[in-house]
């Protein structure tokens, strides 16, 4: 049966849960997703509690932009629509397929990760707003950092996947790998909605 | 709910006294179990109500967990015995579901009138349905001493808030630095002491003169256990005329003896920057204004001289002392020398504006033995020895107060109701 | 000669220890760090007792004793409690649903070494600078202010044990879902089992709020942030909430096992199914969902105001509704029953009066306008200690003599647990019922000292000596362990005369649990059996291969680099060389573990044949 | 493990089946693009803050409805105990927040 997990063909219709291992993998992430909603959200509400506190630095309107945010709001929504077309070439036993839309899943993360940077960057250079400026800029950078973490954790882990499972294409053992790292990603896009409602949007109304 | 109320209070009251006469109840001055205050009394009664239900759900239980240990051990002689396998039985699972939500609703109902009626500070309505004016206090806590500033009096002090008895006072609690925590186990509950930002009010209403213990509930590193505080509850009366007495100390007037006076010039070269006299906002360290009539030194320590001395001698910081372990007060005082010290702590002593002093105010409560532990500079005196009675007596008469004399002997507060 | 060859299997077995991912052995590594950290804690609390045996006593300074104080409460409920429970999960749930292992071996072998760092972590503070000041809840901005090292050490120890814990959480849930054998319904399902899996439910929602509340006061001690410095407008009662919102749940993660524990015991040596099984799992589940909506009850005082206040307490009030079903049901299952008296059901039987008086100061504590007077006050350190002591404590050692010889195939002498027992419940009740009167006649809770003259003197010195009495009977329980594993006799697989599965194969299991997967008929599936077949679990399928995982030694060095880089972020300067590589091991690891497959191994059906026994118990 | 005489036919059906959901998914990523749309253009028109909080409150919410049930499969079978785990976790986060952001300061 080992040897059976490796084998890449004849996948039946749900890979990722054809296995004892598989299951367990998949209802442990989701699970584990669901202590990720009470972790942010402690951060969320961290941030609503310190966000009217900017101590002597700027406030959350005199520095937000709202172009980027939309534009990086944009690209992982893009992501997530791409990871489930990975999925969905996974279903279907595509395998070069899946890894083409893993691979411009990843490049939409680095161009998201990329602008998120660039805009830390513009904060501490352009506004002072540093890391220790305030208490709303520790709540701030700590809420979107936690965020712009698992975002470039769930990078590493796609692209480790990709480059393990290059040669050997889709089989039990690997489609609940897979499988759960697109749940992750798209976390990362559930977190960001509120991330740009709650912070940047309702940051800029006031 | 009030008829049969007073019923279990008076059952409960005999049950107490049995408590109290096995010392089970502490020290008057200290105890929630004995109030004296308005919300300790509140409380008290709220804590009989809920011992009275815990009561009878500890009976019940224990009436069946005895019977059932008694009845149903194996029986030696039919060890093979096979008890019925119950699964369940809705009626009794009904019963001991509802029995208890009435339980808790009993509590629940009187815990939330409670909780609205401590946590109310709206001023107080005459006869008229008027507003008054409310005697308003600001309790600065601090790492660990109390500052209480009386607001708009100009008057501010520390460590011993005197009030007014049978009169609300309204107070106004925030900290300098980490979380301190106020109470007054016999006078009411406590309140936490909270950063900037997070400024706490309630009120306190003494029903009996004394002076009351107060401890800082709230972790706050290691000198905790230590810092303690008074309440001083005296006549009307007697507060107006503490107010007015500690209105008129500017922090210049010279003491009489020589040695003071060089303590004086010594206190204000090197103690001011964080110590005040006369009334400040509150500072780096306590305000002394009447340190000449605390009770305890330090919060805690016997009032004499030579703890004084050790005081004002010891360091806190970054030491191990075990006298006021890591306490601020640091820098300028660690260079003077055994004398400096002994000058500035007689200086001290003799700063006694106010007649109205905390053996003023004792017999309202204690007459017991209690006074003794309270009162050790009394203790002394009549037992007529000891040298602090003399620094006492030096320090009354140089300060030229009239009633302070007077304060030294029992049961004088009578005649300092000179208003 | 013998020497060596005795040295070769010692370094076989640590090695076989350090690498192991079987779900057995992996208890009885939480069993033994559990108790090696309880006895740390308890000597803490002896130090503690020493301290305040009378006014102005100076045997430890205050710095001292703050320390102590702190580490007592954090070591006893992160480095006692919760392994003891992960003990007795790891040891029994998956045999009682007749499960393989637990779903994932590997993380269940990452998260006892991620605990056990943690742990030392935390007391390696005693050696650097000092260990932790602010009391087991570390409240803001005390634990800011907080000088040296110790508040770090609190916060990543906490930090990298508490990852340990979510994963066994998440875990064991996955377990209880996906790997009870065949007729395991999840309403056959042992309470013990039962309440593993709510509590580690609890454990997956209240660990995250932990998590971020550590984060934040690590940022603020050692990267200059201003989450809790009311200066930079951080707001200290910030962590207050987030500590709550994990800290009560927490307690109710400790207490639901131990009622597992109650549950098995009591139903065993009564010879009665357990009354109102139904209702004990709904309770268990209100239990933990109201659990939820009541931290504030630790913050009456704190200024939140009526509206808060009066929520809050009536909300924690109704979580005496659930808890009494439980107290009656048990006391319901006795009734008609024929008792025994063994241990394991005399500490039950100590359990119940003691946990309904500390659950009563509960509900006394809960109405918000008294806990004005009781907060901070030895009124609560009575209450939880009642609770804890008097319902966890003697519930894991229940358990852990109960399931004792499922563990280690040896019986513990039952004279000596009798003394044990009311050594230690004789010593409890001296040392904690007194505390109730402390806290009401105005001694407020981490004091150093207390005066002279304010009428505690006589109350603190009985409680000194109780606390002696328990010292004293867990010695003897040490002394027990001792003989009876150096004695060794064998026990049968069932010497209680049980009535669940895990009872049904030989003690100590084989590694590989049940040789087929068991047949499930009904709850108390080996009561079944017993009274109703022939007294053998039927299997439920063909005896075949059997798939096993590998033993990994990437769990501990996952851990270890997290332990090391934890000094680095500490100390930085020069030290952040030593984060760099501690997490380049962790990192290095994780990818080694992903880039190699690890399929397992199969005992093959031929080998099973061939082992003694049938796999169940006759 | 599938029957081998009939795999072919049924990957036929599936391969069908799956692109029925791709639809799905198209659809939903159009809404959630038109969704976020609308939260910034409220904000860039400025209209009132009393207005605009909830609506893009609510905008977002039904986005991760979106992403739990199309992207993530929330509403395939076999999804009971995920849906359950994160509607308790949804439920203690609510109540994190509402304490945080309501009874920190007063
Ligand atoms: C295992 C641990 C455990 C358990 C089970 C409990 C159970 C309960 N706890 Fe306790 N608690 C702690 C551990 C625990 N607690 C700790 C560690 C602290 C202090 C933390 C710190 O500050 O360091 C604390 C503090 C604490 C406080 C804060 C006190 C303060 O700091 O001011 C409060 C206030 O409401 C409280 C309430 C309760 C209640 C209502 C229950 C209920 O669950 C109890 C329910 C049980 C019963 C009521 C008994 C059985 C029921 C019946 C027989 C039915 C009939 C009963 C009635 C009608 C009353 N606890
Ligand atoms: C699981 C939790 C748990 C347990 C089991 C205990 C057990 C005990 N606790 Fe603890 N306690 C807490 C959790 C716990 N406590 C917490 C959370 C706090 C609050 C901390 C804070 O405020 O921050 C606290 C606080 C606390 C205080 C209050 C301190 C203060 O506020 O100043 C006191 C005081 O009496 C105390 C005493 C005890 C005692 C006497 C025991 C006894 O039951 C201990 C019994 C065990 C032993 C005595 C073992 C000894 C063994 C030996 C001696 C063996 C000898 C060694 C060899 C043979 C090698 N505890
Ligand atoms: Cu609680």
């Amino acid at each position: 049966m080992a040897d059976d997990m490796l084998k890449s063909d004849n996948l039946p219709q749900n890979p990722e849960r054809a296995s004892l291992e598989g299951r367990n993998k998949f209802m442990g992430f989701w699970f584990f997703l669901g202590g990720e909603t009470v972790l942010f959200a402690s951060l969320f509400g961290t941030y609503l509690a310190l966000r009217n506190s900017p101590a002597e630095g700027p406030t959350a309107s005199e520095i937000f932009g709202l172009e980027l945010v939309f534009i990086m709001t944009i690209v992982l929504l893009t992501s997530s629509l791409t990871s489930v077309y990975a999925m969905y070439h996974m279903k279907n036993g595509d395998f070069k397929k899946m890894q083409l839309w893993l691979g411009i899943t990843v490049a939409l993360g680095f161009t998201f990760l990329g602008f998120e940077i660039y805009e830390f960057y513009h904060y501490v250079h352009g506004y002072h707003f540093g890391y220790t400026t305030s208490a709303f800029s520790s709540a701030f950078y700590t809420l979107v950092g936690f965020h712009g973490g698992h975002v470039a954790f769930g990078l590493a882990w796609i692209i480790s996947l990709m480059i393990r499972n290059a040669k050997r294409g889709i089989n039990l053992y690997n489609a609940p790998k897979f499988y759960i790292a697109s749940l992750y990603w798209h976390f990362i896009d559930v977190v960001w909605v509120f991330i740009f409602t709650v912070v940047y949007l309702m940051g800029k109304v006031g | 709910m009030k008829g049969w109320m007073s019923k279990f209070k008076a059952i409960f009251a005999l049950v107490v006294l049995a408590l109290v006469l096995s010392g089970c109840t502490g020290k008057p001055f200290l105890s929630a179990l004995q109030p004296k205050g308005e919300g300790a009394e509140m409380i008290y009664d709220l804590m009989i109500l809920s011992i009275i239900i815990m009561l009878v759900v500890f009976v019940v239980v224990m009436v069946i967990y005895t019977f059932v240990i008694v009845k149903y051990r194996q029986k030696k002689d039919d060890p093979d015995f096979m008890p019925k396998q119950t699964e369940g039985n809705h009626a009794l699972e009904t019963l001991w579901t509802v029995i208890p939500i009435i339980l808790l609703l009993i509590l629940a109902v009187p815990t939330v009138q409670y909780t609205f009626a401590l946590a109310d500070t709206s001023p107080e309505l005459n006869e008229e349905g008027e507003e008054q004016d409310s005697l308003w206090v600001n309790i600065t806590g601090a790492q660990y001493w109390w500052h209480f500033e009386y607001q708009d009096m100009e008057v501010s002090t520390s460590q011993e808030l005197y009030i007014p008895v049978d009169r609300r006072v309204y107070l106004s609690m925030g900290s300098q630095d980490v979380i301190h925590s106020f109470w007054v186990p016999s006078i009411d509950g406590k309140m936490d002491v909270n950063p900037t930002g997070n400024t706490n009010e309630m009120t306190l209403l003494a029903k009996e003169e004394g002076v009351y213990w107060g401890k800082c509930a709230e972790l706050c590193g290691p000198s905790h256990s230590i810092m303690d505080f008074k309440v001083i509850a005296v006549s009307p009366g007697e507060f107006e005329q503490w107010i007015k007495d500690m209105q008129g100390v500017t922090g210049e007037e010279t003491p009489e003896s020589a040695t003071a006076q060089e303590g004086q010039q010594l206190f204000q070269d090197n103690c001011m920057t964080c110590h005040a006299i006369g009334s400040s906002p509150n500072k780096i360290g306590p305000n002394l204004t009447n340190f000449g009539d605390r009770i305890k030194l330090g919060g805690y320590l016997d009032y004499n001289k030579e703890n004084l001395v050790e005081w004002i001698q010891t360091k806190g910081l970054g030491e191990d002392g075990n006298m006021k372990p890591g306490n601020q007060m640091t820098s300028a005082p660690y260079e003077l020398s055994d004398e400096e010290a002994a000058k500035i702590a007689e200086y001290l002593m003799t700063l006694s504006p106010s007649g109205i002093t905390p053996e003023n105010a004792k017999d309202g409560v204690y007459k017991d033995s209690d006074l003794k532990s309270l009162f050790p500079k009394e203790e002394e005196e009549t037992e007529g020895q000891g040298e602090s009675q003399e620094d006492n007596k030096d320090e009354e008469s140089s300060q030229g107060s009239d009633e302070s004399s007077d304060g030294s002997n029992e049961g004088s507060s009578e005649e300092n109701n000179d208003e | 000669m013998s020497a060596t060859a005795r040295k070769a299997g010692f370094g076989a077995a640590l090695w076989d220890y350090l690498t192991t991912v079987d779900h057995k052995k992996i208890g009885i590594l939480y069993l033994v760090a559990g108790i090696f950290f309880f006895i740390l804690g308890g000597l803490e609390a002896m130090l503690i007792r020493i301290q305040l045996i009378s006014p102005n006593n100076e045997f430890i300074s205050a710095q001292f004793y703050n320390e102590v104080l702190t580490m007592h409460g954090t070591t006893m409920i992160f480095l006692a409690a919760m392994p003891l429970i992960f003990a007795l999960m790891n040891a029994v749930v998956p045999l009682q649903i007749g499960a393989r292992d637990v779903a994932f071996p590997f993380v269940n072998s990452l998260g006892f070494w991620l605990f056990f760092f943690g742990g030392v972590m935390l007391n390696v503070s005693w050696f650097v600078t000092g260990a932790p000041d602010a009391g087991w809840t570390a409240y803001a901005p005390l634990s800011i202010f907080s000088e040296g090292h110790g508040v770090d050490f609190y916060a990543i120890g906490l930090q990298i044990s508490g990852f340990g814990t979510l994963m066994g959480g998440i875990n064991f849930i996955v377990t209880v879902v996906n790997m009870r054998a065949p007729g395991m319904t999840y309403m056959r399902m042992p309470l013990f089992t039962w309440t593993a899996f709510i509590a580690s439910v609890l454990i997956l929602f209240a660990f995250p709020a932990l998590t971020v509340g550590l984060f934040m006061l690590t940022f603020d001690r050692l990267f200059g942030a201003n989450f809790f410095d009311p200066a930079m407008g951080g707001n200290a009662i910030i962590w207050e909430h987030l500590f709550w919102i994990f800290g009560h749940p927490e307690v109710y993660i400790l207490i639901l096992p131990a009622f597992g524990v109650f549950s098995e015991v009591i139903p065993t040596f009564a010879k009665k199914r357990l009354f109102g099984y139904s209702s004990m799992v709904f309770a268990t589940v209100l239990i933990a969902f109201l659990g939820f909506m009541v931290w504030a009850h630790h913050m009456f005082t704190v200024g939140l105001g009526p509206i808060a206040n009066s929520i809050f307490a009536v909300a924690t009030m109704a979580i005496a509704v659930p808890t009494g079903i439980k107290i009656f049901n048990w006391l319901f299952t006795l009734w008609g029953g024929s008792i025994r008296l063994t241990s394991p059901m005399v500490f039950a039987l100590g359990f119940i009066p003691t946990f309904t008086i500390g659950g009563m100061t509960g509900v006394m504590l809960a109405s918000a306008a008294a806990d004005f007077q009781y907060h901070d006050s030895y009124f609560v350190v009575a209450h939880f200690h009642y609770v804890i002591v008097g319902g966890v404590v003697l519930g894991l050692f229940a358990g852990i003599i109960y399931w004792w010889p499922k563990m280690f195939g040896t019986m513990l002498n039952e004279k000596l647990n009798h003394w044990f027992f009311w050594l230690f419940f004789i010593g409890f009740h001296l040392t904690f019922f007194i505390q109730h009167f402390l806290g009401l006649m105005g001694m407020p809770r981490r004091y150093w000292k207390f005066l002279p003259d304010q009428g505690l003197d006589l109350f603190n010195l009985i409680s000194t000596i109780g606390a002696f009495f328990m010292a004293v009977g867990t010695i003897v329980f040490l002394y027990n362990v001792i003989i009876t594993q150096v004695k060794g006799v064998k026990v049968s697989g069932d010497p209680w005369d049980a009535r669940t599965l895990e009872w049904a194969i030989p003690s100590p299991p084989p590694f590989y649990n049940f040789k087929q997967e068991p047949l499930v008929r009904g709850l108390d599936p080996l009561w079944i059996e017993k009274t109703e077949g022939n007294g053998k679990i039927q299997p439920a399928t063909p005896l075949g291969d059997i798939h096993m995982p590998n033993n990994s030694f990437v769990p501990f060095m996952m851990s270890l680099g997290l332990f090391i880089a934890g000094f680095g972020v500490m100390f930085q300067g020069t030290y952040w060389v030593l984060a760099v590589i501690g997490f380049g091991i962790t990192a290095g690891s994780m990818l080694y573990r992903s880039f190699k497959d690890d399929l397992g191994y199969h005992v093959h059906k031929e080998d099973l044949e061939d082992e003694k026994g049938d796999g169940s118990n006759g | 493990m599938a029957d081998n005489t009939n795999s072919n036919e049924k990957q036929l059906y599936y391969r069908k089946k799956h692109k029925e959901e791709m639809k799905h998914h198209i659809l939903t990523f159009a809404m959630m693009i038109a969704f976020t749309l609308i939260a910034f253009g409220l904000v860039i028109a400025e209209v009132s803050a009393l207005f605009t909080i909830p609506i893009i409150l609510v905008l977002a919410a039904v986005q991760v409805l979106f992403q739990l049930y199309y992207f993530m499969h929330m509403n395939q079978e076999g999804h009971e105990m995920p849906a359950l785990m994160i509607y308790s976790g949804i439920f203690a986060a609510l109540l994190t927040v509402l304490a945080l952001a309501t009874i920190v300061w007063w």
